[in-house]
């Protein structure tokens, strides 16, 4: 194996009294797709809040690409390389598709310099705009450019979270639960979306569907009460007696 | 640059087109933009200077100089960017002859260059800038009250010649709350402590608790408007007016300030250029008629705007209504026909008032009414520090 | 409302065009029916409709509820009058820094404000811009409160700035020069950055943007174009008024902003105009004009709730809806 | 020295007491309303002339000042039921310009009333001498609101920390759907405590008009001054009203006493002259923005 993207260690969190995570040890490698199987509040969102940045975890370290990252605001680590996507739809409502996903693309400094631009008007910048099409038509919402985000279906809109997260060119995609809401038919887009995304970009999965966890996950890690249990390969876990007790129990029942 | 030049030749033919003056002919009305602080916490004052000009106008039967009166009556909150607003309007949109009223030095100082560009006499009721008395002295401005120091210098006199040693001085932290104590250490030379306050403050429990911790045998305060009138009487709340004798100018123990606070002011030293119980026929009559017409004594502020009155009155007169001839008239103002109801008075080369000033006792009249009685005179003919300074041109 | 009201239509550009011309001749007109003490009032008038466009930049594109504008007003014209009390009147010299001196000053209150947000943010915003306004009426140097006055009007090439229709020209263009800015910030980068942080704070941080940083050059440019008509306003009545500081302009500005319409280009210049006639108009007819200015106020919040300017834009564009891009 | 710290401790107590009174209303309507309301202000300026109409009308000061409270709390509640009631759900911006223009309809509603000058308002007789303390004498008519002030903030904590209606406001004040959920009639809880307020206020008004002066215009000064606490105290919460409420009335009071001389002891005197009212009259302002930046929602924030 490769050296790991992500390396978090002993990282702990709490909220008052409550420990959200304790002492958690975890590693995404290069190309994999790492997937985090919890029952609800074991930590998972908790978890991708401390990496994404949005909060900052009360001990423990967060290293990405070799660099310590734990105390990095969440633009830096997006400009890094780490970008999300939330369980509750957040994008611009009051904005067109295309332009959301402009937005993103925009926001990618290394490649179109920077957005402290004041004279040019932002709509003659065709290359943004061209790039910002293929991105929307990558998540399957060719045709849906010109339609305020907000009046989007529902599943639309989990489509459109992702082509946000992934106009940023991330090296790891943090995603909450992408199918959360969805039909089978766009469950099966985003599946093979990732599936087809695994060979670019690093994917740190949290989600509840078990078909898509072990259809698409490299490795598979199990969080319960803020607590990191087991971290093996996707036989493995189905075999592991702790794993099946304390999470996959009430899936065989 | 080219621009430049174009804007100025279109500005040069507007300033050409513009009517300025027409020739020397008698006016038909007689146009004052009385402009004054009628709101806000200063409104007793200008409401004050208001009543006693509008008394002087009806005493004169509507008339200033045998030509028709109109008072054009502005509200300048105390603020100075509301008086050059006002004063703007008053001066260039109804062009008015005279202008008078203003209370306070800070907005007359503001609102004087206008006045003096459009040449239009300012004829001062009350504010008596230092300024004007001395090198900035304007042929456009007379002062019909006193210069500010004045009332202040003669409070100072009065409490160093009756052996005060140990003084506190209380004023706002502001221009003419400086010139007050420079006016009262002119003449008195003891031991001072100043104490400073925000202008417009309200409760002075902390400043008091430090007067009570100093323990001085005397003191002297500067508080225009509802300040003077709160603070006396948390001075007296505070049980300080038993071991300290107060000390005041005119207008910090007037009418105005007597009927918000009452009794507790019984015994209070003050200096002032006028008092209702002058006795001659002209303020007789000015404070039966006050009276009479507004259910309450005068104040010095309202002896003030009917001087101001009367000034303009004698002046238009003089001239025969001829008010375009500049020169005419500004000799006509200087010479001051008129009997002041504050006895007389004459202008000195800075066209402020050189005249006396008394020292009054708030006491129970023969009605039992708490108010002001005259006691003695502190200075006779008394001129301002400034008037030395002034190169009127 | 956001981004579809500045979407400018070529109707709009003429209809602005024709504005300015219109206001540029106007001086010309009013001196020809003998009404030029009018040319004072209406430069007043654009002075304040510049400093309520630049409290509606932060605002209305910003999203920051400012209630400290007043601060940066007020040191404006305060640099201009204590430049001019030094013996420097040079415009070329003086407005500028005057500009320079209000977004350092935005800056520095910028920096410790945008820690806090919502209602706390309208509160800190506020204290500063009181302890600025304590600080100027306590310093003497600065004419403590009675404010500073200017000798005469500063300096400009050889442009006569004491002539008022001359004076009325150069703040005229002051305010179209800035509404041009305006116009081409909020459709370039920076302003469609500005306006998805508006709509979406944190998922403009994920998507690697420093929203802080975006917030503060807002802010800040805001503070500077406050400046630039505070130097005006100090000009204009020759005095640097310690009451340009005083909480209550920061209020006045920020109605003038809602009246006008929070964050609509026109809503600061639409708001201005509107109290001023009003004021100007109402107090006309009445002593008590400003309970009748409340009352039309209370009427702009439950008719016209987004503001007169995008209420007038909304009646004007109604025939050409279908031409939106909206499906 | 001590002497003259204690007499200002005592004046800074009064002081932060009345404002407690202001600031426990705007802090409830704040925090359970979600509502900016700039005219609280106007109840307090509104209180004041009432008991002051009162006091003179029935030549007693406590029948004028309970008859100022009864009235202001009507008013407050008709205010409620006829305009604020519709802006809880507008945002922030249109509650600051609808109840700016309150401002200036009850300014110049009370002018028409009352006139442009001040109205009179002495404090009883029997309160208007001193009294001495143990050495010193200290104006009885401020006791009299330190023990009313007392009186009443010991009244409201009561009422929020052990009453029913008290756990109503309080979990508005921290959830408001909650409250809804609850089953509770948030429709007349919210007429209540802004009436409650409005009393308040006509309290501070009464008590306060006596010793400052009862003018048009002394709303506004003052409501600044209790916004400052509420943002100080966190809003929402009546304990950080009330600790806002004494830091703000003992740092003022203090600073205003001791900076000037405190100053003078390492400045020139010149410099120290100008620098000690400038900085005491910020310093309340420097007190909210220092707590404002380590603490940005305030000493007790309501709200998780």
């Amino acid at each position: 194996m490769s050296e790991p993207l992500l390396n978090i260690v002993g990282v702990s969190r709490h909220f008052g009294g409550v420990h959200a995570l304790s002492d958690v040890t975890l590693d995404v490698v290069a190309g994999e797709v790492h997937a985090l199987i919890g029952p609800n509040g074991a930590g998972k969102t908790t978890l991708i809040h401390q990496i994404s940045g949005a909060q900052m975890p009360d001990a423990g370290r967060i290293e990405f690409s070799g660099a310590d990252i734990t105390r990095l605001s969440m633009h830096a680590r997006v400009a890094a390389g780490v970008a999300r996507s939330w369980q509750i739809t957040n994008i611009f409502g009051r904005l067109s598709a295309l332009d959301n996903v402009a937005l993103a693309v925009q926001g990618r400094q290394r490649d179109w310099g920077s957005s402290f631009r004041f004279w040019a008007p932002v709509d003659a910048e065709q290359p943004i705009i061209d790039e910002a099409a293929a991105w929307l038509a990558e998540v399957g919402l060719a045709g849906r450019e010109s339609t305020l985000a907000g009046s989007l279906a529902h599943g639309e809109q989990r489509q459109l979270e992702l082509a946000l997260a992934l106009a940023t060119k991330p090296q790891l995609l943090l995603l909450d639960e992408p199918m959360a809401g969805m039909g089978p038919e766009e469950s099966e887009r985003v599946v093979e979306l990732i599936e087809h995304l695994g060979r670019r970009v690093s994917i740190l999965l949290v989600e509840h569907d078990m078909d898509a966890v072990f259809r698409l996950a490299d490795r598979i890690s199990v969080l319960v009460s803020g607590r990191l249990v087991f971290t093996g390969i996707p036989d493995e876990v189905r075999a592991h007696p702790e794993v099946r007790r304390a999470y996959l129990g009430d899936v065989d029942a | 640059m080219r621009l430049a030049a174009v804007v100025s030749a279109v500005a040069a033919t507007l300033a050409v087109s513009l009517p300025l003056g027409t020739s020397a002919h008698a006016a038909d009305k007689v146009k004052v933009g009385f402009l004054s602080t009628l709101s806000g916490p200063g409104a007793g004052l200008g409401v004050d200077i208001r009543d006693g000009f509008q008394l002087g106008v009806k005493h004169l039967n509507g008339k200033l100089g045998n030509l028709p009166a109109e008072v054009l009556v502005a509200d300048d909150q105390q603020k100075p960017d509301v008086a050059k607003q006002e004063a703007e309007k008053l001066l260039k949109r109804e062009k008015v002859d005279f202008m008078t009223g203003i209370v306070f030095s800070n907005l007359m100082l503001a609102v004087g260059p206008q006045a003096f560009d459009a040449k239009t006499y300012y004829i001062s009721a009350n504010a008596g800038p230092s300024q004007y008395a001395g090198e900035q002295c304007n042929p456009f401005f007379f002062n019909v009250a006193w210069q500010n120091d004045n009332l202040h210098e003669a409070m100072g006199k009065y409490v160093q010649d009756k052996g005060f040693r140990n003084v506190v001085i209380v004023t706002p932290n502001y221009p003419g709350g400086k010139d007050a104590v420079s006016g009262f250490k002119r003449f008195y030379q003891g031991k001072s402590e100043e104490v400073y306050t925000k202008l417009g403050q309200l409760d002075y429990a902390a400043e008091l608790a430090q007067i009570r911790a100093t323990k001085p045998d005397a003191l002297f305060f500067f508080l225009p408007g509802g300040m003077g009138i709160n603070f006396v009487k948390q001075f007296v709340a505070a049980g300080l007016s038993r071991d300290i004798q107060l000390f005041a100018p005119g207008f910090s123990a007037d009418e105005d300030v007597i009927k918000a606070v009452g009794a507790p002011m019984l015994g209070m030293f003050n200096s002032s250029h006028w008092a209702h119980d002058f006795n001659n026929p002209e303020n007789k009559r000015f404070v039966a008629d006050f009276e009479k017409e507004y259910g309450r004594l005068p104040s010095l502020y309202a002896s003030q705007g009917y001087d101001a009155a009367m000034l303009i009155d004698a002046a238009v007169r003089d001239v025969k209504g001829k008010l375009d001839d500049k020169e005419v008239l500004r000799k006509a103002l200087e010479a001051k026909r008129f009997k002041s109801v504050r006895g007389d008075f004459k202008f000195n080369n800075n066209h402020y008032p050189v005249q006396n000033y008394v020292l009054r006792v708030i006491s129970k009249d023969v009605q039992g009414r708490v108010t002001n009685k005259t006691m003695s005179t502190t200075f006779s003919n008394h001129a301002d520090a400034y008037a030395n300074q002034c190169k009127m041109k | 409302m956001g981004g579809a009201l500045y979407r400018q239509s070529a109707q709009r550009r003429w209809a602005a065009l024709a504005l300015l011309a219109g206001l540029t001749v106007l001086p010309l007109l009013l001196q020809a029916v003998g009404h030029e003490f009018y040319v004072s009032f209406v430069s007043r008038l654009l002075i304040f409709a510049l400093a309520a466009t630049s409290l509606n930049f932060v605002v209305g594109f910003g999203g920051m509820i400012a209630f400290g504008h007043a601060a940066f007003f007020g040191a404006g014209a305060y640099t201009v009058a204590i430049l001019m009390e030094n013996g420097i009147s040079s415009a070329l010299v003086a407005w500028p820094l005057a500009i320079a001196v209000a977004a350092l000053l935005a800056l520095g209150i910028g920096l410790v404000s945008l820690r806090t947000r919502g209602v706390y943010f309208i509160m800190i915003t506020l204290a500063f811009a009181q302890m600025i306004y304590y600080l100027f009426i306590s310093l003497k140097a600065w004419g403590g409160d009675d404010g500073l006055s200017l000798a005469s009007r500063s300096t400009l090439g050889s442009l006569p700035l004491s002539n008022d229709a001359v004076f009325y020209w150069v703040v005229l263009a002051c305010l179209a020069a800035t509404l041009l800015l305006l116009d081409r910030i909020t459709h370039a980068r920076f302003g469609r950055v500005l306006q998805a942080i508006r709509e979406n704070e944190s998922r403009m941080e994920a998507l690697g943007y420093p929203v802080h940083s975006y917030k503060l050059l807002c802010f800040v440019i805001g503070g500077a174009l406050a400046g630039l008509a505070g130097a005006l306003i100090a000009n204009h009545g020759q005095l640097a008024s310690p009451s340009l500081l005083q909480w209550t302009q920061s209020g006045t500005l920020l109605v003038m902003v809602i009246v006008g319409g929070v964050g609509a280009l026109y809503g600061g210049v639409v708001g201005a105009a509107t109290l001023l006639l009003l004021e100007e108009v109402l107090s006309h007819f009445t002593h008590h004009w400003h309970a009748a200015l409340g009352l039309a106020l209370l009427f702009v919040v439950f008719r016209a709730p987004h503001g007169i300017a995008p209420w007038f834009h909304r009646r004007f564009s109604r025939s050409k809806k279908n031409e939106a891009p909206r499906e | 020295m001590t002497q003259l710290i204690l007499e200002q401790a005592l004046n800074g107590l009064q002081f932060g007491l009345m404002l407690f009174l202001l600031a426990a209303g705007l802090t409830l309507v704040f925090g359970i309303m979600d509502m900016i309301n700039l005219a609280h202000g106007s109840l307090y300026m509104v209180g004041a002339y009432l008991a002051a109409a009162a006091v003179a009308a029935s030549g007693s000061f406590v029948v004028g000042v309970l008859l100022a409270v009864a009235g202001t709390a009507v008013l407050g509640a008709l205010l409620e039921m006829t305009v604020l009631r519709r802006l809880y759900t507008r945002d922030h911006l249109s509650q600051v310009l609808a109840t700016f223009a309150l401002i200036l309809i009850a300014n110049e509603a009370v002018r028409m009333v009352w006139g442009d000058q001040p109205a009179l308002l002495n404090p009883p007789d029997a309160l208007s001498g001193p009294v001495e303390l143990g050495g010193f004498s200290y104006p009885a008519f401020r006791l009299l609101i330190i023990a009313v002030g007392t009186v009443v903030a010991l009244l409201l904590y009561w009422v929020v920390a052990c009453t029913r209606v008290g756990m109503w406001v309080r979990a508005g004040a921290s959830n408001r759907e909650m409250t809804e959920a609850l089953g509770i009639n948030v429709k007349r809880l919210f007429t209540l405590v802004f009436a409650a307020g409005a009393g308040l206020c006509a309290l501070a008004g009464a008590m306060l008009g006596p010793l400052l002066a009862v003018q048009v215009g002394m709303g506004e000064s003052i409501l600044i001054l209790a916004f400052v606490v509420i943002v100080i105290g966190g809003i929402g919460s009546i304990r950080g009203a009330l600790v806002g409420s004494l830091l703000v009335g003992v740092v003022d009071t203090l600073g205003r006493a001791l900076l000037p001389w405190l100053l003078r002891s390492f400045l020139p005197g010149e410099v120290a002259a100008n620098l000690g009212p400038a900085l005491a009259a910020i310093l309340i302002y420097l007190l909210m923005a220092a707590v404002l930046f380590w603490r940005p929602a305030g000493l007790f924030p309501a709200r998780g």
